[in-house]
Formats: structure tokens, C-alpha cells, sequence
């Protein structure tokens, strides 16, 4: 615990007015941030001011406003290049989220630079995100899908990983870096090593795992890497595509419209260069304003500091849950992070999740986007708590109150 | 905690009176809620004496379909529509209605929108049921 | 001016904090709506709202702030139906932008309804966004492209579009409702009549009609219309997608990922009913609140008000211009609206917008994106002023002052 | 209303001195702005003794071209490019540097960031140019 000892979390929950609202008359214990995190009052008020005080359409414009509004814009491009180390501003697109990122790839990277019968390999714990756009391009332009095992444990099956690149064929792994379910971290390092020795490109889905993790996608050597800002208390409407300079350079364009062309003539028109390529029309100018403060108020408390109070309530959490009678967690990954879920003997997750509601405490049940997943681990659903920067102590134990007298009930 | 999980609803999902597939029945429906998984297939033979329901998954859900096999034993097609219309108010508004005896413990369920679904879901499964016959 | 006389300005002006803002010393002059539209304090008051007291992911949550977050979504849905007279909150899509909705129907209905060899016709006054994205479908998918031609007033030329149908191969007409170069209004219900009666659908591109105009896509037969929130004084980051619900019955989805799916297996994933099959990962949540907000504002002054208020300004603006020296109005069109572009002699665009930015005026400069419909007016780019509801007679005047300077600068 | 339009520069818009496309040159460049449509081609002469420039765009482009064609006469590459690195230098900052002498007269452009591309759009052509000789 002294690793938290630093983080003045009652300092930090003041910065978050909704941590404040009571629900059906008890405090609102928030341990649902997986899904989307609650945002602190610097990214509200980045968003108000843009639109109170600076707001016009960018990039287009030679009066006032708009070049102001547009500098903020493209200064977070700046921003989110250096908060995952990328090589350059022009490797982020910003799109809408995490989901509309990995559609981008498929549908320009996959349809020029894949041919059919190449291979796709994505794991057994990937959010629908990374698994039906794959789909759909298989569906579409023949390339072939492969589902890489996970462990009983929650963790890569590094046989079946070597299983699946074993013919040559794979040309991408598609793979989460925290897994939504299970909380399991994956070792993107080694398996971009793996997949670059194999001749592959590896996609890595950052959703969760920028949350709680520093990201270094040059250290990490990855080929695209995608997040949502509105899980990184940030807001939503704005996601991000990291692609290396020399594959967004040849890749098609996405959406056709404004702001992404270089000349436009009946008989052809011709692209900007990335990333402005792939950003299609007015974009989200407001939210990416808001994305940039975010990333400013993570940066000032400090990933490490977060990861560091995150570890210390996961190991709290995983202890106290172990204690309530007949509940089991799903997944026992090495390296793992502050997403649980688990299922209890005889209440279902949408009667845990409604029960616990009544006492304030909000947590997830369901597939969570994740239904092969739920198959393999045998399940239907599961309920999920999952922990933020402004998490405490306290809550958990909450939780683990709650989930006693759910147990009770259904005894 | 919640008047809705308070005994009745419970009972029926613990002690099931009309669980299981029959051996013998004239159709059936089934019924199953994307967001939960929640799954039930209902039976019944054409005489309507027999009501019975095959459920997986919450506890409103479950107590619903028991109690709708008990409500609706006997009853006509049409007499089963307005029970469902009745039983769908009930649970939309939260308000009770004498006419609807036991399933009146689930009206509860108005006061959580997200799960008036899980409460229906095995009636939409007796509607299927009886169009099969 | 006697329908304006009701029109209280000066106290609507109040409810936009941006308005308030000086330039380069000078008091904000914002002729630039046409682009983007400033917010009023409804809108930004809403989104603060959600962010500070009812946030969370929506439709997939068992708890209160989901519930109360979905019901605030998908609420919208009904605004936004009733707001351009759709038959079902089904046939409304959630989009980033105006772009985006284009490019949504380009790739699924375009893919999948249309032959290669079909044809899709565009006029010459098409803003990029309904341009680009039908020269991509040729390019990917063999249809083809034909322009009809518009006349020098800045019409569209009758004769032009009867050739470009007479072959019965346009399978699909994508129009603007209003010029975002000229203001002409384009007579819809017309053009939809003629579009059916010759086979083919509609697409109406309603980005700058509906800011102005009661828009009834039911009495107008509109198989599509789209628009963006920003434009309509709500937030950037949302936009719409109608289309008659027996034509998205059987669309296939565009991008994949959580909550546009029916049921995720490996080998086949169904998907979900319109609109929610168009609607991946997670939505603009705290945006589409804010284009509530922003429906909710207008109607409350209501659009006729509106209309007649914009009506005397354009009135008055165009009799102003015309009397500076070496200036000319591009477009005269019978029917149109707020939205005025011109040259001056010797003058560029770039250095006239550059110059009234110094007196705190802000206009556009460049091609509007509608590049092919500069070299058909005979110029490489316009100025272009363009009004809102909180524009006044003043700022006109200071527009015709400020242009007074410039024209003494260049003489 | 602005240094940025005060006479030096509308002088070398309304009369510039080296526009024009010459009968006879060694070497071509040209500049586009798509945001704008800014059009500038730039012709030069081997040994330097000769630039001028075909500019269809606005006052500060035109300015620019002539002025630059001023500067860069009889001047090595060498040289052209520590001059446009001053001037680049110049137009981003705001601050004069006297051996720019005219040039200098654009500094002011700096205070509209979304105009240096259009100051600067002459010299990425005659960049060009001195590539091709
Ligand atoms: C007529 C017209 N169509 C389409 C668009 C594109 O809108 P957006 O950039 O919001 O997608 C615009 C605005 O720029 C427009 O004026
Ligand atoms: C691991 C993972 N991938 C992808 C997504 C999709 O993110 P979004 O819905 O913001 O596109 C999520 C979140 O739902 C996630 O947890």
C-alpha cells in the first residue's frame, strides 16, 4: 500500500463533480469506469471554454476563431503523439473511437495491402471491436479469420499462437493489450516481436490498457495501436488511430469529403497526406479539445502513480472477493489490472448488477461486448467491477458489503 | 433490499412449479435477450392443461415464467392476450392490478427500465408457443 | 422587416457567451455560421449537465446512471425524428457528421443496392462531402458518376438533369436542399417527384436547409437526408443519417464492434435492427445530449421566426453589397438564403477575410469545399459571409464598412 | 488596418517587377496552396542573373514572389537558401533582421499564421526551381 500512500485520491475525487450525486439516496460508488470513466472537471471546463470562448470550424478558416480553434485542435494531436511516444503528429488520426479506428484499418489497410486468403489472427478475449470488423473483411475480400487460444488462466496460449502463424499466412495479429473481461494484461512487446518475425503486422487495442499503463508504441514497436478518449476521462466522440508514417502513407483513404482531399475535379481527386487523409469533414473539434485536457490531467498525476494506486485496489479487490461465499473470478492472469469480473452460485450478473444498483454501487453485467469469450469461459454473462484513479478503498469494500447481502438474498 | 427479489419471486426461482421440458406437448416458443443471454423455451399442449417453461438465466426472468405458467393454466388464447397486456402495464407502470393475483409481486420491475425485458421475455415466448399450435 | 419586428436579437444574443468576446480589440462580427455555428449556452448548460451529474456508457449498463444516460440518448432520437418529421425514431442513424452519413450510404447502400454500370447523379454546386465519397464508389465499385449542370444564376438546370436521367440508368440523385457557396435553395419535393418517377432515390443533403428551414422528410419523400449537429448551434462531433426504414431494413451494417450486432460467433455474426446496426462501439453520448439541447432551442424560437429574421437580413445584405464598388455576388438565385459569396476587383478572398478579421469581422475565404463549382462560376476562390439567428443588421453594416476599407486599400 | 497591407506590398501587387513567364529560362518551379488556390510558377536562369515569377493569388503572395525575386538576384543557391531560411525565420517569429531589407516588410504576416503558407509558397517554388536547374 505505501505505493499509494502519495496519491491523495479524496484530493483528486474532488476533481470529478458527478462522484458527488448520491443514487436511490446512497453515495454513487462508481465501478463501472471500464465502460467509460467519469470526467474531471478540467475537461468540462476545456469543452466550455472552447465553445464560451474560442470556437469556430477549423483548418478552414482565416479569421480569428478559427485559427485559434484550430491550433488547440492540432495541438493535441502534439499531445497524444507524445502521451504514446509515437514517431511523429502525423501518425494520429483522430476518429470517433476506438471501434471506428480498427474499421478504418479494415477497410483501407485491409482491402488494399491484404489479399485474400491472408490470414487475420485475433485472440479469444478480443472485444467484438476487434473481432467483427475481421469478420466483415473476411466476408468481404476473402481473407481468412483465426482465433488464437487463451489459458484457463486468462493469458495467451503461446502454443496455439505459434499453431496459428505456423503456415506463414497471417499477415496481422489483432490483439487487445488488457482484456475488458479479465483484466489480463498481454505482452504486446514480445508478440509484436513474434509477429514481425513472422511477417506480420500487429494491431494492438489499447482501450483499457492506456488507462492505466504508460504507452510507448515506438518501444513497443507497434504497427497501429487505437484508444477512445472517453474511457481516458476524456470525452466521447473522439478516438484515436496510431499507424506507423510508412503505412498511413500508402493507405487509401477512409470517408470521402472535405478537408481530405488535395484537389478535387469530376474525373479525380486527389488526397492530403495523412493524417488529414483520413479525417473526413468537420471532426469532433470540441471533443478532441476536451481529449487533449484529459491527457493533461493524467500526465499531471502521472501514469505511474495511477497504475501504482490501481494495483494496490486490484490486489485489495481480489482479496475481499475471494472471502463472499460461492463467488468466482474469472481469470487469474499474472499481469492483470483493476477490470473483475466474476459470477456468483446461484444470483445472475443482472441480478447482482440490479441489486447492487439499489445500494448505489454501479458495476457492468452482461457479455460486455465480448460473447465468444463468455463460451469459452463457459459463462453466459458476468458482473464487473472495474477501478479508475478516483477509485477508493472504501468502495471496494462497499462492494464487497453489497455482494454479501446479494448473497444473502439468493442463499 | 428490493421489494422485487422479496420472497415470492425468489420461491419460484429456487422451487420451480412448472420447470422443465415435458415429454409430451402440442408447441412451443422460445425467447432469448441479446444484451443478458437470458434463454427460455415455454410448452404447452393445445388444450392449454399444460404450461410449462425451460428457463436460463436471471431470477426475474425465471420467476416470471413460472408465474405466467400458473396464471395462464387453462386459459384461452385470447384470454392469455389480455393477461400479457394486463401483466405488461403492470410492469411498465408499476402499478398493480387486482386481475393479475401472484404476477403483481413483479411490478416492482418498473423501477429498473433495463430489466422489464427479462420480465416479458417468457411471455413473448408463450406468444410464439401458441401461434405454433 | 415588419416579420422581424417580433424577433427580439438582442436578447437571443444573450444566450450565445461567445458573442461577447472582442477581437483584435474589436467586438466579434461572426458571419462564419455557415461552417459552424456558435452554441448557446442550452447546449453547452446540457452537455455539462451529463458530464457533471449523469454520466455513463450507455445501453449496456444494469445501473442508474446508464439507465438515465440511455434514456438521454436515445431520447434524442425522438427529438431529432420529430424535429424533420421522419415516420419512426428507427430511421434516425447517429453519425460524427454530415460526411459521415454520406459515406455510410455510399458504402452500404451503394454496395449492396447498386450495379456496377448504375448511375449517380450530383449537380455542380455539391459541397466535397457529396461529391467525394459517390467518385470513390465509382472508382471501387464501377457505378457511374453524372453531373447535371446548374445555371448562371446558380440554379439547377432543368434541361441538364431530364438529359442526365434519360437513359433510366440513375439509380440515385444526392443533392443539396441549399448551397453552402450561392444560398440557393434547391426545390426538393421536385426533385424527389422527378427522382421517383424516373426510378431512381433520393439523397438530400440538408446541412445548411435545415439550419434555416422547417425540413419534412416525409412530405418532401426523402429516401435519405442527412446533417450535422454543429452547424445547427449544437455540438461538433454528431450527425444524422434518416433513411426510410424499409431501405435500412436491409442495409448491411458499415463499421463492426459492440452494440450493431444481433449475436457474435466466430464463424457468423447476425446483426441488430436499424439504427442500432449503424451505430458501433460507443456513440457521441455527451454530444447527441447536446444536439437535443440544440433541437430544443430552435424550436422554442421556432424555425419560421427564424426563416423571417434571416430572410430580412439576406435582403438587406444583398442591397449593401451591391453597392461597393468593384464587388461582385456570385449566384441569384430566386429562392435562397444566408449564405453569400462574392469577388471584389483586385481583391483576393484570402486578403479580404484577412482584413476584416483585423476589424473583428469573421468571414470564410477558399473554395467552401466545392472546389469543381469554382471553376464553373470562373474563380479559384470567393469570400463568403453567412448568417445565424443572432445575426443583426449591424453586423451587416459593419461587413459593408469594413469592405468599404479594403476596396481603398486595393484601389 | 494593417502594417501587413501598407504600401510596400500593395505597391509590388498592383505594379511587380519581375512577373511575367520569360521567353527564355534554364530552370522552372511551381507552387500550389490547395486550401486557397494560390498558383505561383518561378523561372530562373543558371547563372542567377535572371528570376521572375507568374503569381495568380493574393497580396501577400504576390508581394512575397516579387520581393523575393529582388533578393535572390545574382544570388548563389547557396545563399538563396540562408536567405529563405531568414525570411522563413522572419514571417514565423514577427522579428525583422536587417539583412532581409524589403523582404522585411512581411514580417508582419506572422501575426496571421494562416497566411505565412502564402509568404512562403514563392520560395517552396523557387526551391523547386533551383532542383531542376
Ligand atoms: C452543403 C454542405 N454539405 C456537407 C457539409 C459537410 O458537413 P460536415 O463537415 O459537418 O460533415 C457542409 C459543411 O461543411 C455543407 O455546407
Ligand atoms: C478492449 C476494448 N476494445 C474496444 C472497445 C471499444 O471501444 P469504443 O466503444 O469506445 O469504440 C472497448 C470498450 O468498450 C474495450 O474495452
Amino acid at each position: 500500500m505505501s505505493s499509494t500512500l502519495d496519491f491523495n485520491t479524496a484530493a483528486l475525487r474532488e476533481d470529478f463533480p458527478i462522484l458527488k450525486q448520491k443514487v436511490h439516496g446512497k453515495d454513487l460508488v462508481f465501478l463501472d469506469s471500464a465502460a467509460s470513466a467519469q470526467k474531471p472537471r478540467a475537461v468540462i471546463d476545456a469543452m466550455v471554454h472552447v465553445m464560451e470562448a474560442q470556437y469556430a470550424n477549423v483548418h478552414r478558416g482565416l479569421h480569428y476563431m478559427s485559427e485559434k480553434t484550430s491550433d488547440a485542435y492540432e495541438e493535441v494531436r502534439d499531445k497524444v503523439a507524445a502521451f504514446i511516444n509515437a514517431g511523429s503528429r502525423d501518425e494520429i488520426v483522430f476518429t470517433r473511437n476506438a471501434t471506428e479506428s480498427i474499421n478504418l484499418v479494415a477497410y483501407t489497410w485491409g482491402r488494399s495491402a491484404l489479399q485474400p486468403g491472408d490470414v487475420i489472427a485475433v485472440t479469444e478475449m478480443e472485444h467484438h471491436a476487434n473481432l467483427v470488423p475481421w469478420q466483415m473483411l473476411r466476408d468481404a475480400h476473402g481473407t481468412e479469420l483465426r482465433i488464437i487460444k487463451i489459458t484457463d488462466a486468462g493469458e495467451i496460449d503461446w502454443n496455439s499462437l505459434e499453431e496459428t502463424f505456423a503456415d506463414g499466412r497471417v499477415k496481422l495479429l489483432a490483439v487487445t493489450q488488457m482484456s475488458n473481461v479479465l483484466g489480463t494484461y498481454t505482452p504486446v512487446e514480445r508478440l509484436a516481436k513474434f509477429a514481425h518475425a513472422h511477417g506480420a503486422k500487429i494491431l494492438i487495442d489499447g482501450c483499457q490498457a492506456i488507462v492505466h499503463r504508460k504507452i510507448d508504441v515506438r518501444a513497443t514497436d507497434a504497427d497501429f495501436f487505437v484508444f477512445s478518449g472517453h474511457k481516458l476521462y476524456g470525452p466521447s466522440g473522439i478516438g484515436v488511430l496510431y499507424a506507423k508514417a510508412e503505412i498511413l502513407d500508402v493507405m487509401p483513404p477512409f470517408l470521402g469529403g472535405g478537408d481530405m482531399i488535395a484537389s478535387v475535379s469530376y474525373a479525380k481527386s486527389t488526397w492530403a497526406k495523412p493524417p488529414h487523409r483520413f479525417e473526413a469533414g468537420t471532426p469532433a473539434i470540441i471533443e478532441t479539445i476536451g481529449l487533449g485536457a484529459a491527457i493533461d490531467y493524467v500526465n499531471a498525476i502521472g501514469l505511474p502513480a495511477i497504475a501504482a494506486h490501481e494495483a494496490a485496489l486490484t490486489e485489495h479487490a481480489l482479496a475481499v472477493l475471494a472471502n463472499i461465499e460461492g463467488l468466482r473470478i474469472l481469470g487469474t492472469a499474472q499481469d492483470r489490472g483493476g477490470v473483475i469480473s466474476f459470477v456468483m452460485k446461484d444470483a445472475h450478473a443482472h441480478d447482482i448488477a440490479t441489486l447492487l444498483d439499489r445500494q448505489g454501487i454501479a458495476v457492468r453485467a452482461g457479455h460486455h461486448c465480448a460473447e465468444p469469450l463468455m463460451g469459452r469461459l463457459g459463462v453466459t454473462s458476468t458482473a464487473r467491477a472495474s477501478f479508475a484513479l478516483y477509485t477508493t478503498r472504501e468502495e471496494i469494500d462497499a462492494l464487497a458489503k453489497g455482494l454479501e447481502r446479494v448473497r444473502k438474498i439468493f442463499a | 433490499m428490493s421489494q422485487l427479489y422479496e420472497a415470492i419471486v425468489l420461491d419460484r426461482v429456487k422451487q420451480p412449479r412448472h420447470a422443465g421440458r415435458p415429454a409430451q406437448f402440442d408447441a412451443q416458443g422460445q425467447g432469448a435477450n441479446r444484451l443478458c443471454g437470458d434463454r427460455v423455451s415455454v410448452y404447452l399442449t393445445r388444450d392449454g392443461t399444460m404450461v410449462q417453461h425451460e428457463s436460463e438465466g436471471c431470477a426475474i426472468m425465471v420467476a416470471s415464467a413460472d408465474l405466467m405458467a400458473d396464471a395462464t393454466l387453462g386459459k384461452t388464447p385470447a384470454e392469455i392476450k389480455d393477461i400479457f397486456e394486463s401483466f405488461s402495464h403492470a410492469v411498465t407502470t408499476g402499478t398493480e392490478n387486482p386481475g393479475l393475483g401472484e404476477l403483481n409481486a413483479l411490478t416492482a420491475v418498473s423501477q429498473f427500465p433495463s430489466r422489464i425485458g427479462c420480465a416479458t421475455l417468457p411471455w413473448r415466448a408463450l406468444e410464439e408457443a401458441l401461434q405454433n399450435v
